[in-house]
């Protein structure tokens, strides 16, 4: 019988054979990297926003306080998105007729809500509470990265379980003293692991089982 | 609350809602309701009517995501939650305040004091608010009815506010119309009635309670003086008021203080579970039945009644007689006990062989006990009560007297009858029907479907357009209690002044706006009527702290009507020697509902799928009877009979009842709603077709024979036979219990906690445990309702309940005990048992349920792939699966009512009990921030919040000190199923019952 | 097909190969199945039965992914229900193959040689279909892949502690163990094929498979070794997979389910159904393709016999069932026995008892065992009866487990019909497909069996 | 150009000659040479001296990594991944894990044995001389082939062909490369 193939067929043969293992190695590998990808995580994406509000200018720039008006944040899961009044309350005086902020004034004018879009917006099965972490210690750069330096904001972490898991489960790498809660490019003085379990013992937070269990954030 | 969050301005929206409705006339308004409630211009006027009450995630590119992430909702991302982070999050809005107000934080919940009515009578709650969104009833500790604890109905109630069913807009004849050409409308009729007097004026109410209303009706009595006023209540205290005048010649209330009661008897009432102070009644009962620490004296309650009902499933001697016996019998204890004269045997020979016994347990207790009448017995029989209560001088103790309660209360039916005279004469120009559902719920004979149709000029307002907004040219669409100002009495006179928790969703008045059009300020609005008439009662200064104070807590300080000793006109008290005889018919007994009482609340879900205390039936009303008719009849349960009554026809399907006294046949109001919206439409039969004036509660003469056909019931419990060899419920006599403490540890096997092959897992800090005290559960399942609110559990429908699959995270089993004709009745509330050693967890192959450090069994609803294993390895069977779509993700009103701190749970996961774990993480949150423990009593589970009986007790197990150790350390504690060594944290005390020794069975 | 294509038709025989093969007759004659241009009417009913089914299989499941696990009767408390009793028939079912190739290897019984093949087709069809319900059953089926260990950004893994997920392992590992032993066992069959074909196209196919086997002597040593340790490694799998199926039933605490001597009887239960799926499709297959002189009566004879055997054991299981339940005086577990017996699926119960235990006792007799019909018969009563088996043990322990007060029973919805109708249909699709384009007898290993495979022993050394 | 040759090769009708012929060419001194046949004969094995194959351990090592990675991976999930109480049973709930081992073990091992075959086979290898020969075809169905390659520092083209004459083959052929 003549052969039916050709001699290549033989390398060709071993190569798709061997070869395959290593395709699906790499497919493997590649969901794994997209599913933290920043496509998925949305993180350090600038959203579109009706104002163009900069945190760099307002926190960064002029150095107003996060809880100015994020005024919740300390009483509530919810860290509060200021109500129009807030900004007025400058900028009936200052800028009080940039074309930029008219979205603002006809907000105030009209008793229109200004319609901002979500930036850190955790999926809607997670309940995260503000006040708890910030009254121990978890600062808010720990978690929103340098907002001062944020022309447009966006997400800096990747706000995934695990990324969560990594404070739960050792709150003493990123605790920090109260009053350096709002703080933007906090340095510990001294040995962050050290300072941290000073401040759990402190805030006497608790053991890393109970901050890891499912109903902590999930209900 | 202050005004100023009330003064916002929906014309805008409502006239473009209006414009819209304009271009769909008639009845194609009603089928493109829906369909309207999709379009841009409904969802803007939901959103924009919100924002400035509540944070919303509003609009979006998409319409559905916007839809759907309109609110702090996740349930519809949990279908694609599988993909979990691989499916990015939509864009989501934020539409903060303009002007924040400044008692509000956005996510933390507010709570207002109100009332709610039934039957005009108000009971105290207080109704938590997010962000400007009622989403969950509680009792008002301040009010005297409620002490905190809360009914099925007025836990429902929020469900009600948000029912898309509602009446949405005003109509003439079935077509839209503005309140104005209403308003235009009425004072041409108006001027027309001033020219005669008011002669063709008529208002048809329902009892009524609220001082200001009584006023505004005066002030139309005064302007119109030929007008007439009417009053129908269907399951009102018709009896109870006539029991009194035939006692003592004029109309009092009559209130009663159990605390002080050592021997109660009840005569037909089911004074636990229904009546406007049964909550108040069921907490003092079971404070004095609660065995705990050395106190071993139980109160000893004999209850006489036809059906069973919660209070019967407590009584010590429940004694099955016919309604019409129950005259027989209170004469024969009236006679017992030397207080009529009457004979000492008769035919009946249980009867006189029963009061021997009772009579001396009352004179050894005198001053502290209570003979109670049921409000539907006729009124013989409470003026026996009056009569013996008076002998056995318990007035003043047991039992209190003041004015009525009600405006003015007349016979309502003579007061039916009178404005049927009139309307058969013509003589009715314009009527206006406040509230009610007359062309539903009157006497059959009346025919007033009908008959309404002779009044000129018919004005609805209602909540509903329902049969009789059918039947009037104006539907005027109702404010809910929780959208408007109002105020109303509680059983003993105490005035709650209603406030609004919320704009009216629909463009409704209240009933206080409305008959204001009809005086000379028509214009006046709620807020001002109220507080006005208030400020003209206040004699003196000090009114607006006075004000504040009332409406803050729900309770306006000595309104609380005045005690009065009437005296009885001995005359007038007769023991009626001869029962009705049934000569070969039976006795129709009408009760209102359990559930969704006289039909008011048809159309809602909640209230339509809490399964009926004892026999377990949802969704449908049934013709009750024992098992010696049924057998006689030749039919068991499903069978269809016909049952006729003087004329009057019904096709009714057959329920075989344990405990049912033979010959009588017990029938539930409110059922066979014909327009009562698209939950409440055609379910079950309506009683009302045999109901006639002169037989509004019982009456012998009812003839049933069996037709062909059988039907469809949908329960949620099919086995309720106890045997002995499952140990379910613990029980014992107290006697029994005195004599050996321990006799109920001796029944119950629980292995030793050394009894494992593992290393004991340490729950240092909180353990979360709970008590459930079988000797106080009523059965009554207020708590069912107030889980389904707090964690926003889907409602199924009935065919899914048929198919067992009702989602009731909390479930209240019954089971009879001993011969079926007259069984020992028990309720035993089954929520998760969250077990150390859950056999659910060891079978979940993702880790969608496992243990929390608290011992708590946590339920991941976003991890659960839906094996259902879980489920099967449950052996107390506590975790629903949704196996359907069943939360409601579209509806936008329905959204308002969510619960944002519990997962809306989506299809194909399971789902169940964790102690209201949202609860928890909340106290604890707020006492960490204080660096203190959280306190004990300080999370209250939903359920345990709303118990009237304080039979659920949760807290920390840890804690030697907190309640629901000392109840668990106690010797009644008992776990379900112990024998399994799941270890449940929820155990059970076992049940006690106090017979009387001189009662030989 | 090029030279002397010498078919003879042999008249059945007690042997396990007729007299008068000869290595061409054996390999024109099975190869002819595959490579003749004609197919037989019998070929097209089953296969378009089989189609048919498979569409309403999609049907059905279009209608779960759409409307949701609501639409069959599964509810509380019967959480399972038809689903899992299919998903442990068809795993039983999948059993014969596999203990057929590898179990009666390594015990040298060669009349394996011609049943071998279509009995581990038929086993990877099996569990095909098998596998399709674990998921299938899923609330949320498109979170299947949870079940697996991989690294994920949830930072949460399986539940190893689950005997759900030793299914998946156990399961996955022995449909991928069973592939592998059929592939290996086809290579020099494919070699045939590749080298008897005419059509280019099968040619290029049967090539690619065989993988250029040209049956030297290094070839032959290597698979030698290779096909025993195969077979020693399955052998204890196929023992496994129905035991850690049972472990679905006896790790859990439900009366009726939780009880010690559910591996055996599960596996015996397993061999006993395979043993009537191999005769069920052996029969019809030898008279329609005429291969009776290689599928003899003797291969009919001792498969009924190890039914026989099999049945016998589960009899035996059913009343340790009974014994236990009554001597372990556990109030629940005698409960459900009895409920069981008398209660709302006592029909059931005792149609699987007639099924399984009653029915098959005719084995007995040589009489019944050398009639190919009542066998055939026999093999189909033996197979309800199992599922029955399945189906009482699953839904009516279920249905009265521990508090009355959730009893509740379950009734089948046209949909639990159509899905497991439609797996019917995926099995019949896939072993037609098999039967049309591979040889179903192991040619090479039945060449083995003729006598002038011997290598005369006096012309040696 | 001359196209150089792979081997000469014989046909035989029955197994018995071709373990016959083996034997006499191994006698001759061929050692660069090998059998064809239908279907296994051990015979050739002892005298074609095929020393035994490594297959068996090569699975013996493969079965062990696979059981050591099956327990370690439930070890490591339960105990230091994501420590979790399940159930109240301890974390190291290793009587749980046995299943999961078992399996992998079973699973590496057969891999291995398919992959060792092949690589040992030096499979796939659709193209080789011999199926260059048009008779070979009858190798897969009932003949018998020796094939003695032109590598055998014996070979010697008509010397071979001679020898393999002497056999009573039914025919000798050439394989071409």
């Amino acid at each position: 019988m003549p052969q039916i193939f050709h001699h290549s067929t033989n390398t060709f043969a071993r190569i798709t054979i061997f070869g395959a293992i290593f395709v699906i190695a790499f497919l493997a590998w590649a969901v794994v990297q997209l599913d933290r990808s920043a496509y998925v995580t949305r993180a350090t994406q600038v959203r579109e926003q009706p104002v163009p509000f900069s945190h760099a200018h307002h926190v960064g720039g002029l150095g107003l306080d996060c809880r100015y008006c994020h005024t919740a944040v300390e009483t509530s899961s919810f860290a509060n998105v200021p109500p129009t009044k807030t900004c007025m309350n400058c900028h009936s005086q200052i800028w009080n007729n940039s074309p930029t902020l008219e979205a603002v004034r006809a907000s105030f004018r009209t008793g229109q809500s200004i319609p901002w879009t979500r930036v850190n917006d955790l999926p809607d099965f997670v309940y995260f509470n503000h006040s708890i972490h910030v009254d121990k210690g978890v600062g808010c750069e720990t978690c929103h990265g340098r907002v001062d330096r944020m022309p447009l904001t966006w997400q800096s972490a990747s706000l995934q379980m695990e990324w969560c898991l990594n404070c739960h489960r050792q709150p003493e790498k990123y605790l920090r003293p109260l009053p350096y809660i709002t703080t933007m490019g906090y340095q510990p003085a001294g040995n962050q692991e050290e300072i941290g379990r000073r401040l759990m013992a402190e805030f006497n937070t608790p053991d890393t089982r109970m901050l890891t269990n499912c109903s902590t954030c999930h209900r | 609350m202050s005004d100023s969050q009330k003064d916002l301005d929906l014309a805008a929206v409502r006239g473009a809602l209006g414009a819209r409705l304009d271009g769909a006339r008639g009845r194609e308004y009603w089928r493109s309701l829906d369909e309207l409630a999709a379009t841009p211009e409904f969802r803007e006027m939901i959103e924009r009517e919100f924002p400035r009450q509540a944070i919303g995630w509003s609009e979006d590119e998409d319409p559905v995501e916007g839809r759907r992430n309109f609110l702090k909702l996740m349930g519809a991302s949990l279908a694609l939650a599988g993909l979990s982070a691989c499916t990015r999050q939509p864009n989501e809005q934020i539409a903060p305040y303009i002007r924040q107000p400044e008692e509000l934080i956005p996510g933390r919940p507010l709570f207002f004091a109100t009332a709610a009515t039934l039957s005009g009578v108000a009971s105290g709650v207080l109704v938590e608010s997010h962000e400007g969104r009622p989403t969950k009833i509680e009792g008002n500790p301040e009010h005297p009815a409620t002490l905190g604890a809360c009914d099925a109905f007025s836990q429902a109630s929020v469900l009600q506010l948000y029912d898309p069913d509602r009446s949405q807009a005003l109509t003439l004849n079935g077509e839209i119309e503005s309140w104005g050409a209403f308003f235009g409308a009425l004072r041409e009729a108006l001027a027309l009635q001033k020219t005669k007097n008011g002669a063709g004026l008529r208002i048809l109410t329902g009892t009524i309670t609220s001082p200001t209303m009584a006023s505004q009706l005066a002030a139309v009595q005064k302007l119109f003086p030929a007008s007439k006023w009417h009053q129908w209540e269907p399951a009102g205290a018709h009896q109870e008021r006539a029991g009194a005048r035939l006692a003592f010649g004029q109309t009092f209330n009559t209130y009663y203080n159990l605390a002080n009661a050592n021997v109660v008897v009840s005569l037909d009432s089911d004074f636990l579970a229904s009546g406007p102070a049964s909550l108040r009644y069921a907490r003092q009962f079971a404070a004095r039945r609660r065995v705990s620490g050395g106190q071993t004296e139980m109160n000893r309650l004999y209850v006489a009644e036809p059906t069973p009902t919660p209070t019967g499933s407590k009584a010590d001697h429940r004694l099955p007689l016919r309604s019409g016996q129950i005259e027989l019998f209170a004469g024969a204890l009236a006679t017992a006990l030397g207080v009529a004269q009457g004979p000492k045997s008769g035919a009946n020979a249980d009867i006189y062989k029963w009061v021997g016994p009772i009579a001396s347990d009352l004179k050894k207790n005198k001053g502290a006990c209570l003979v109670i009448a049921g409000e539907y017995q006729p009124p013989a029989v409470h003026a026996l009560a009056h009569a013996m209560n008076a002998a056995l001088d318990n007035v003043g103790k047991t039992v209190f007297y003041t004015d009525p309660i009600e405006a003015n209360p007349v016979d309502q039916i003579a007061s039916l009858q009178d404005l049927v005279k009139d309307l058969d004469a013509g003589a009715v120009d314009l009527l206006l029907i406040v509230g009610g559902n007359p062309a539903f719920d009157s006497p059959v004979e009346l025919g007033m479907r009908d008959r309404l149709k002779k009044a000129k000029l018919r004005v609805r307002l209602g909540l509903y357009d329902d049969e009789t907004s059918e039947v009037c040219q104006w539907q005027l669409p109702e404010t809910h209690y929780l959208e408007t100002w109002g105020d109303a009495r509680a059983f003993d006179g105490t005035v709650t002044i209603q406030q609004p928790l919320i704009q009216p969703l629909y463009n409704g008045r209240s009933p206080l706006e409305v008959l204001q059009m009809l005086t000379e300020a028509p214009d006046a609005r709620a807020y001002d009527i109220v507080r006005n008439y208030w400020a003209a009662q206040y004699a003196g200064a000090g009114f607006e702290a006075w004000w504040r104070r009332a409406v803050h807590d729900g309770v306006a300080a000595g309104t609380a009507l005045a005690l009065r000793t009437p005296s009885i006109q001995g005359a007038n008290i007769r023991a009626n020697a001869e029962e009705p005889r049934l000569g070969g018919t039976f006795e129709a007994i009408f009760r209102p509902d359990p559930t969704i009482y006289d039909g008011r609340f048809a159309n809602n879900g909640w209230l339509q799928e809490l399964p009926k205390p004892i026999t377990k039936l949802t969704w449908d009303n049934a013709a009750i009877m024992s098992l010696g008719d049924a057998f006689r009849l030749g039919v068991k349960t499903a069978d269809m009979v016909e049952l006729t009554y003087q004329g009057w026809k019904l096709r009714a399907p057959v329920w075989v009842q344990p405990g049912q006294i033979d010959g009588a046949i017990t029938l539930h109001l409110g059922y066979g709603r014909t327009r009562a919206g698209r939950v409440g439409t055609g379910f079950g039969f309506n009683p009302y077709g045999l109901r006639t004036s002169n037989a509004l509660w019982s009456s012998v003469g009812l003839e049933a024979r069996k037709t062909t056909g059988s039907y469809l019931f949908a329960t949620t419990q099919n086995e309720h036979m106890l045997d002995s060899e499952r140990h379910i419920i613990h029980s014992a006599g107290i006697e029994e219990f005195r004599k050996n403490p321990e006799v109920i540890q001796e029944s119950a096997e629980s292995p030793p906690r050394s009894l494992t092959l593992f290393p004991e897992w340490k729950y240092p800090g909180y353990a979360w445990g709970m008590a459930i005290d079988l000797n106080s559960c009523t059965g009554c399942g207020a708590c069912v309702v107030a889980c389904q609110a707090e964690n926003n559990i889907a409602v199924v429908g009935k065919d899914q309940v048929r198919r067992g699959r009702a989602m009731h995270w909390l479930r209240v089993d019954s089971y009879y005990k001993g011969e079926p004709t007259k069984p020992e009745i028990y309720n035993q509330p089954v929520p998760c048992m969250q077990c150390e050693n859950a056999p659910c967890e060891l079978v979940c192959p993702v880790q969608a349920t496992a243990h929390s450090s608290e011992g708590l069994n946590d339920m991941v609803y976003n991890r659960c792939v839906g094996t259902r294993y879980c489920s099967n390895n449950c052996p107390y069977k506590v975790r629903r699966f949704n196996f359907y779509l069943y939360s409601d993700f579209e509806t936008p009103s329905l959204k308002l009512l969510h619960n944002p701190d519990v997962t809306v749970r989506s299809r194909g996961v399971m789902e169940k009990c964790t102690y209201c774990v949202q609860r928890i993480n909340a106290a604890k949150i707020d006492a960490e921030k204080q660096s203190r423990q959280v306190r004990d009593g300080e999370i209250q589970t939903a359920c345990q919040a709303t118990c009237p009986t304080e039979a659920i007790i949760f807290g920390n197990v840890n804690d030697p000190n907190s309640r629901v150790s000392k109840m668990k350390a106690g010797p009644l504690n008992y776990s379900l199923l112990a024998e399994l060594n799941t270890r449940p944290r929820t155990t059970y005390l076992a049940q006690l019952r106090n017979p009387n020794p001189e009662f030989e069975a | 097909m090029p030279e002397n294509q010498e078919v003879i038709e042999q008249p059945p025989s007690r042997e396990i190969i007729a007299p008068g093969y000869t290595f061409g007759t054996v390999t024109d004659q099975i190869s002819a199945v595959v490579l003749t241009k004609k197919t037989p009417i019998f070929w097209m009913a089953c296969f378009s039965v089989g189609f048919g089914l498979l569409l309403l299989f999609l049907l059905a499941v279009a209608t779960l992914l759409v409307k949701g696990i609501g639409i069959w009767g599964n509810r509380a408390p019967v959480m399972w229900a038809w689903d899992i009793t299919n998903f442990v028939w068809w795993i039983g079912i999948g059993h014969a193959g596999t203990l057929i190739s590898a179990i009666l290897l390594l015990l040298n019984q060669s009349w394996r040689n011609s049943i071998n093949r279509f009995a581990e087709a038929m086993t990877l069809f099996a569990v095909a279909c098998a596998g399709m319900y674990p998921v299938l059953h899923l609330g949320r089926p498109w979170v299947l892949y949870w079940l697996f260990p991989y690294p994920n950004s949830m930072a949460i893994q399986p539940n190893f502690r689950s005997p759900l997920i030793w299914d998946v392992f156990a399961v996955s590992t022995y449909a991928t163990v069973s592939l592998l032993f059929w592939f290996v066992g086809l290579l020099p069959d494919l070699g045939t094929l590749r080298d008897r074909t005419s059509s280019r196209f099968a040619r290029f196919a049967y090539g690619i498979l065989a993988m250029g086997w040209r049956g030297s002597a290094r070839h032959w040593s290597v698979y030698e070794t290779a096909t025993l340790l195969l077979a020693g490694l399955a052998t204890p799998l196929v023992l496994s997979v129905h035991t850690v199926v049972s472990f679905d039933f006896t790790i859990a605490i439900v009366p009726g389910w939780h009880s010690t001597f559910f591996p055996p009887y599960f596996v015996a239960g397993a061999i006993y159904s395979g043993f009537a799926m191999v005769l069920a499709l052996a029969i019809p297959l030898r008279s329609v393709y005429g291969l009776q002189g290689l599928i003899t009566d003797k291969h009919l004879d001792n498969s009924a016999k190890i039914m026989l055997a099999t049945g016998l054991i589960v009899g035996y299981s059913y009343m340790l069932e009974a014994f236990t339940a009554w001597y372990s005086g556990d109030v629940f577990e005698a409960a459900a026995m009895w409920n069981r017996m008398t209660g709302p699926y006592a029909f059931a119960y005792w149609s699987l008892v007639t099924c399984n235990i009653v029915a098959p006792q005719v084995l007995w007799f040589k009489r019944v065992r050398s009639k190919p019909v009542l066998l055939f018969l026999a093999s189909l009563v033996v197979l309800l009866g199992m599922w029955l088996e399945r189906f009482v043990i699953i839904v009516s322990s279920l249905a009265q487990d521990f508090l009355p007060s959730s009893w509740g029973n379950f009734h089948a919805t046209r949909w639990d019909w159509a899905t497991y109708l439609g797996t019917i249909g995926l099995f019949l699709f896939l072993f037609f497909l098999f039967i049309r384009l591979l040889p179903m007898i192991s040619i090479f290993e039945v060449r083995t069996l003729l006598p002038q495979a011997k290598v005369d022993e006096e012309v040696r050394s | 150009m001359i196209k150089p040759i792979y081997g000469v090769m014989a046909e035989f009708d029955s197994p018995t000659a071709l373990v016959n012929a083996a034997r006499a060419a191994r006698e001759k001194g061929y050692r660069k040479l090998d059998a064809y046949s239908p279907f296994p004969i051990e015979e050739l094995t002892d005298v074609l001296h095929l020393h035994k194959n490594k297959l068996p351990l090569i699975v013996l090592i493969a079965g062990i990594i696979g059981g050591l990675t099956g327990f370690f991976l439930q070890y490591y999930v339960t105990v230091i991944y994501f420590p979790i109480n399940v159930a109240g049973r301890p974390l190291n709930s290793w009587p749980s894990y046995i299943v999961i081992t078992f399996e992998l073990t079973i699973l590496f091992a057969a891999l291995s044995t398919v992959l060792g075959l092949l690589a040992l086979c030096g499979l796939p290898m659709p193209y080789h001389p011999v199926f260059n020969v048009p008779r070979f075809a009858l190798a897969s169905r009932s003949r018998f082939f020796l094939c003695i390659e032109s590598r055998d520092p014996l070979y010697d083209h008509d010397e071979t062909c001679e020898f393999l004459e002497t056999l009573e083959p039914r025919e000798v052929s050439e394989v071409a490369h």
